[in-house]
């Protein structure tokens, strides 16, 4: 059966390679892929121990359903204790990776210690190899995976790996695999370079048994028409996540120039309809039929002819609305060069903005950037500071600490412009209108994060019986919800229940993108439930997934609560109380957070999770998810 | 929904309806909702821009397939103008 | 009514063919062996015990009747009489309209002191293989490292012996691959306890009534069986005699519609000499797939069907522990006057080589990787300059689009590969 | 009028659902490495090729197996393996054009497209539509005009690219 895989745990000091099973008993408590992780990470590190050293420990796993016929069941979960914010590091990736770990017979790697000399692991069918990485170390993500396959001897080896920032411990650096697809967040990527570990390289030819596979067949085939039918599948199929920058740049819901305005008004060189000119093609994942990859080549500027994919959503706020840019060929190139370098598209762009706004306030000089004019706008200037960052030059050196330390080292006012929740920035929409998506970045488990609990569909104004629809399953909710997103009524169950619909999704190893996420139409519990007896023979009703969700997204708190977190943390900076926003339609014009009525609602949220007002979990709340023998020795 | 254990839930007289699939019986095509009054307005097939017959704003429109028609974004001088209005009107009731 | 003579795969392909064309015309198949048609490409199969022997058949002898086909089985032709259109059976005759010559060939016997001793054998029929394995000996010597002599070794080795492969040129195998690649091959042999011995002469046999050891140039072995592999002659005496043209290669000369030189007389399969498909030059060329399609031709003919055959293709692939060796084409090593060019590439465990003349894939090698090599396969029969290919690939010229340059109907994706790492 | 598999690697988007479905269909497992389609990728370049059998009409595949174990079924003229005969020498891989004929590593046998007796799941989860099942005529003349097509236009693209 499909849960047969195995735990590797590795000690890269003492080169020592030992393998487990994985119980039933855990699978049923924690499923796979991140919550496993979390109980994996909790059970394995000791409270306060260093990022960087060789004490924490790196997990790569692939969620319990991966490689098997749910649909885009490709994800790879990374996790370890961040080095970005110190705090829960978890970090999640498409691509082709964890089914091919699966079919290696593997899916959790438990990585501590550290080697001598730069090395990567080889994992084929059950047997695990620790290779001297001195051919790769020093190369680009691309070039490293084509280096390792030629190696080989084969093409269909997949391979993880860290860019020259991961080398650089740059602290947002990512993990990669393929072209483009990023371990983004945390800073996974300078904990694998901590740890001397370039990259993991994969390729497996077992038997993944599928417990039904007739109907597994003719329910996958029901869930890809439910959800490619879908208007917003169909659009993300074409242009990617980029659609979603004409509703919210519409709307004013976009920080641009760090956080001084809501809105692009010069965008028409960046909208995605003119990005689609330069594509060519869509790509996807592993068995999804969404493919919101665009295949382009870089149309202009110096790295002219460069074959990359995506951008993403993303990539138009980092290189284009937050350092005040407007030409299509910097968000290309950007792209293109984090994707090399493997760092998070997301925080460099929120550094450079703020560096850009410290350079407009006189904070930073000509003297700090050596020259380099860091001016709202100057697309050269972005290029080059990706490269500075990545090798760790002048100004680079100090921004590739990330938002916390950076603003430490410079001192002066620096921190009062930093964007940031728990030290790790804020993606490039401006939640002041959206009290639920603001409670979502302030509450998520590993720092401002917009993918742990972000009710995005609350953006579409839909109709409360379809929100209720929605929300009052598995676990029955009577209170109110409310269709307008600038209101706080009934937020705080959204963001909780998303929270548990995330989690759950990324212990099964589904994309989010096949879940209530920005369909409301999309799979949740209840299919999820047929699709783990189908593919796994797994019998778990939508409660019990629910709680298993509960139960892990618990033990991330108490991973957090260990490492010194306080309420005082789920809180966003002032300016999102203080400052008022500017443009946009009349609904979002002149918004800001209210004190106290998002106090409130994070005492709702607490309340949700069984959490006492400094948000440390009860102990009833510890003993009903059976968490109270934690650290505990199921291993 | 009844989760039955074990039972094939697949021909079609024996399959229950899953809460999204509930939701999404709801779907429409051709039209968007205007991003000011989230009214369901449909513009006539590929046009480049559609002023919103309720509010007045007015959007620039992308077409992913032929039935299905996106906001690529505002039409600057318009919405501009009547949120002016808008918010000035607002200022002079409040205070 | 035709006759075959020879019930290999020419011979009854041919009269599967014809009798798939025309129901009613009266075929005889004659053979001077008992058996119903077997395929001798099994035969190590069957040696080294992976399967029973009757495996080897692809045919019962049931099978001729249901098919309509009448069989002369155990019966030696004498002669033919192309006058009166007669095939001479000792003091029988009989008439035909269409003679179909399948006679295939026999294995070489050197004139080596010794070799009709008992204990000495070749592989080509069931009968060889009953022989050899009522006699799995202690030691065996494999003489001759073609496929047939690889094959057999590892057959043999198998079965518990202890081997010994003898090849008088400096590599194993030597028609088939270049040196680097029969090295490997090599090591893979000697790595599972086969001993290679290369530049190496059998100078004689010894034993008095049965095999007890041989004599090289080098040194003295003692062993229990021989095997003969090194190659096969084609059966043309019958052709000859009956005053039909053979060639200089020694094989029948066909034309492209697979006739001899006497109307009415056509031949197929490893009795003949053919045109390599890749390089237009007379061949023989005793592989399965050839004879098979000479078969095939052979039929439409003689029933007057115009079919012509389009030239004969060499591709040996042979399973040596589980690593594919492949090989197609010509090799480098004695073509030095046709302004070769080599690429070599090892990548992991597999290893390539392209030989290309004046911009032409010619030849090509690999071990290791065999599913990569069907396409360069089209494109060395194609004949497609390298050059073109490559320039495609640099435009972004794919596949599909190849297809619409009338090139591409072969062009797969790896040959791409290949052509783009020039 | 057989049907056939037609591929069209513009629309490829390389998730390789077809593999996954193709060994749940066959074996009951999830492994690609048993399917009969192959999707081939050149991550670099962007390009990704599913080949499969073309079940072509002058078939190298037979022509070259010693055993005739390569057969051709009528119905839906697809050639299969007779397993009783084959004995895995792997001459069927090594001559195909395509590289379409696969060798399954757990079974050690040889597989190749079966079309699914007539009912292909590559073709039917492929939504985008890069695997169809149609008619053979049909789909000649249509991969000859998209292929025209696809041409002409990428030929403009890279122009304006200015990488051509």
């Amino acid at each position: 059966m499909a849960l047969n895989r195995k735990i590797a745990y590795i000690d890269l000091s003492s080169g020592k390679v030992e393998t487990k099973p994985i119980s039933m008993e855990m699978r049923k408590k924690y499923l796979g892929g991140r919550g496993l992780d979390a109980y994996l990470l909790y059970n394995n590190t000791k409270a306060g121990v260093d990022p960087l050293g060789p004490d924490n420990v790196c997990l790569v796993s692939a969620g319990i359903l991966v490689g098997t016929l749910a649909s885009a069941t490709a994800r790879t979960h990374i996790a370890g204790k961040s080095p970005l914010t110190g705090y829960f590091g978890s970090t999640n990736m498409g691509g082709f990776f964890a089914p091919e770990m699966r079919w290696a017979g593997f899916d959790h790697l438990v990585i501590r210690g550290k080697a001598e000399k730069p090395v990567y692991l080889w994992i084929h069918n059950g047997e695990i190899e620790i290779r001297d990485a001195k051919d790769i170390w020093g190369k680009g993500v691309r070039d490293t995976q084509s280096i390792i396959r030629e190696e080989m001897g084969d093409r269909e080896i997949k391979v993880m790996t860290i860019g020259i920032a991961g080398e650089n411990l740059v602290r947002y650096a990512n993990v990669m695999t393929e072209i483009k697809n990023s371990g983004g967040r945390t800073g996974m990527g300078a904990l694998l370079g901590s740890k001397n570990l370039k990259a993991i390289a994969v390729r497996g030819t077992l038997d993944i048994k599928i417990e039904h596979p007739v109907e597994a067949l003719e329910y996958n085939k029901q869930i890809i028409s439910q959800i490619t039918s879908a208007k917003v599948s169909q659009e993300q199929g074409r242009l990617g996540t980029l659609f979603i920058w004409g509703a919210t740049n519409s709307q004013g819901l976009v920080r641009t120039r760090n956080f001084q305005l809501n809105q692009m008004e010069d965008s028409d060189g960046i909208e995605p309809e003119t990005f689609e000119d330069s594509a060519f093609g869509m790509t996807g994942c592993f068995g999804c039929q969404v493919h919101c990859r665009a295949k382009y080549i870089i149309p202009d500027g110096d790295y002219k002819g460069t074959y990359d994919e995506g951008p993403e959503y993303t990539s138009i706020g980092a290189f284009a609305a937050e350092p005040g840019c407007t030409d299509l060929t910097t968000i290309l190139t950007g792209n293109h060069l984090v994707n090399d370098y493997g760092m998070d598209t997301l925080e460099i762009g929120s550094m450079i903005a703020w560096a850009m706004e410290l350079y407009e306030k006189g904070i930073l000089t000509d003297k700090d950037t050596d020259g380099l004019d860091l001016s709202f706008g100057n697309e050269k200037a972005v290029i080059e500071m990706i490269h500075r960052i990545a090798h760790r030059e002048g100004l680079g050196d100090i921004l590739a600490e990330g938002p916390l330390r950076a603003a430490e080292k410079i001192g002066k006012d620096s921190i009062r412009y930093q964007v940031h929740v728990k030290g790790m920035s804020n993606l490039h929409s401006d939640e002041r209108p959206t009290p639920a998506l603001a409670l979502g970045i302030a509450t998520a488990s590993r720092g401002s994060d917009h993918l742990r609990s972000r009710p995005a569909i609350d953006l579409y104004h839909l109709p409360e019986a379809v929100l209720r629809q929605i929300y009052s399953q598995p676990v029955a909710y009577e209170g109110p919800l409310t269709s307008d997103y600038t209101d706080y009524e009934g937020k705080s169950w959204q963001v909780f229940w998303q929270e548990m619909c995330y989690m759950a999704v990324d212990c099964l190893g589904i994309c989010k993108y096949h879940t209530i996420f920005l369909g409301p139409n999309f799979p949740n519990f209840e299919e999820w439930s047929k699709l783990l007896y189908y593919n796994t023979g797994l019998e778990l009703t939508p409660l019990e997934i629910w709680t298993i969700a509960e139960r892990t997204n618990d033990l991330e708190r108490m991973f957090n609560l260990r490492e010194g977190l306080a309420r005082s943390d789920d809180w966003l900076v002032d300016a999102y109380f203080d400052e008022p926003t500017k443009l946009g339609i009349p609904l979002i014009r002149d918004r800001v957070i209210d004190r106290d009525k998002f106090k409130q609602m994070i005492d709702e949220f607490y309340a949700f999770h069984g959490w006492d007002e400094q948000g440390k979990l009860k102990p009833e709340t510890l003993k009903r998810l059976g968490l109270d023998k934690e650290p505990s020795h199921l291993l | 929904m009844v989760w039955r254990r074990g039972r094939l839930i697949l021909s079609e007289e024996s399959r229950q309806e899953t809460t999204s699939e509930r939701t999404a019986r709801g779907r429409t095509h051709g039209a968007f909702r205007c991003l000011n009054c989230f009214e369901r307005i449909v513009p006539p097939e590929k046009a480049e821009s559609y002023k919103c017959p309720k509010c007045g704003f007015e959007w620039r429109v992308s077409w992913p397939s032929p039935t299905i028609p996106r906001i690529r974004g505002p039409v600057w001088e318009t919405n501009r103008r009547l949120t002016d209005e808008i918010m000035a009107k607002e200022k002079g009731q409040g205070k | 009514m035709v006759v075959i003579l020879g019930n290999g795969v020419a011979g009854n392909t041919a009269a599967s063919t014809i009798r798939h064309l025309d129901s009613r015309i009266e075929i005889t198949l004659i053979s001077a062996e008992t058996y119903p048609e077997y395929t001798a490409c099994a035969l190590p199969h069957y040696l080294a015990g992976e399967f029973e022997r009757q495996r080897l058949f692809l045919k019962s002898e049931e099978d001729y009747p249901a098919e309509g086909i009448k069989t002369i089985f155990g019966r030696t032709v004498s002669g033919i009489d192309p006058e009166k259109k007669q095939v001479l059976l000792g003091d029988e005759s009989l008439s035909y309209d269409k003679l179909i010559m399948a006679t295939g060939s026999r294995p070489l016997v050197p004139p080596i002191p010794g070799v009709d001793l008992e204990g000495v054998f070749s592989l080509k029929s069931p009968g060889d293989a009953d022989r050899i394995l009522e006699g799995l000996g202690q030691t065996a010597v494999v003489v001759g490292s073609g496929p047939i002599g690889v094959e057999t070794a590892i057959s043999l080795k198998k079965q518990g012996d202890q081997v010994y492969l003898i090849e008088l040129l400096e590599r194993i195998m030597p028609k088939i691959f270049d040196e680097e690649a029969a090295s490997l091959v090599a090591a893979i042999l000697e790595e599972k306890g086969i001993r290679v011995l290369t530049a190496e002469k059998l100078v004689q046999i010894n034993g008095q009534e049965r095999v007890e050891g041989i004599v090289t140039d080098k040194q003295q072995i003692e062993c229990d069986q021989v095997i003969m592999s090194v190659g096969v002659r084609s059966n043309v005496e019958l052709a000859r005699e009956a005053g039909i043209e053979v060639g200089s290669l020694g094989g029948i000369v066909v034309s492209r519609r697979m006739e001899t030189s006497l109307e009415g007389i056509f031949a197929c399969g490893d009795c003949v000499q053919s045109r390599d498909m890749a390089n237009g030059q007379e061949m023989l060329s005793p592989l399965w797939h050839n004879a098979k399609r000479q078969g095939i031709i052979a039929g439409y003919n003689c029933l007057g069907i115009d079919k012509i055959y389009p030239g004969s293709e060499s591709i040996t692939s042979l399973d040596v522990y589980g690593t594919q060796a492949v090989s197609f084409g010509s090799i480098a090593a004695g073509n030095e006057a046709e302004d070769v060019e080599v690429i070599e590439k090892y990548s992991g465990d597999n290893y390539y080589r392209l030989v290309i003349s004046k911009g032409h894939l010619i030849g090509a090698q690999s071990i290791g990787n065999a599913q990569d090599m069907g396409a360069l396969l089209y494109v060395l029969l194609k004949r497609e300059n390298l050059d073109k290919i490559k320039s495609m690939i640099e435009q972004r010229i794919t596949p599909l689009n190849l297809r619409h340059h009338r090139v591409g109907r072969y062009i797969t994706p790896s040959a791409i590969e290949a052509a783009g790492e020039r | 009028m057989r049907k056939m598999l037609v591929t069209d690697y513009e629309k490829c988007t390389g998730c390789r659902l077809c593999e996954l479905v193709c060994s749940v269909k066959h074996e009951g497992v999830s492994n690609p490495a048993r399917s009969r389609i192959n999707v081939t990728k050149w991550e670099t370049k962007g390009i990704m090729v599913p080949m499969v059998c073309s079940q072509c009409e002058d078939a190298p595949c037979m022509a070259v197996c010693p055993t005739n174990a390569r057969i051709r079924e009528s119905e839906l003229g697809t050639v299969t393996v007779n397993y009783d005969r084959c004995i895995g020498c792997k001459t069927c891989v090594v001559a195909c054009p395509f590289g379409a004929i696969n060798f399954d590593p757990i079974d050690h046998k040889v597989i190749s497209c079966d079309l699914c007796e007539g009912d292909p799941q590559c073709a039917r989860f492929c939504e985008t539509g890069a695997i169809r099942y149609a008619e053979a005529s049909d789909a000649n003349k249509m991969r000859q005009r998209e292929a025209a097509e696809k041409l002409y236009e990428s030929l403009q693209k890279l122009d304006g690219a200015g990488v051509s």
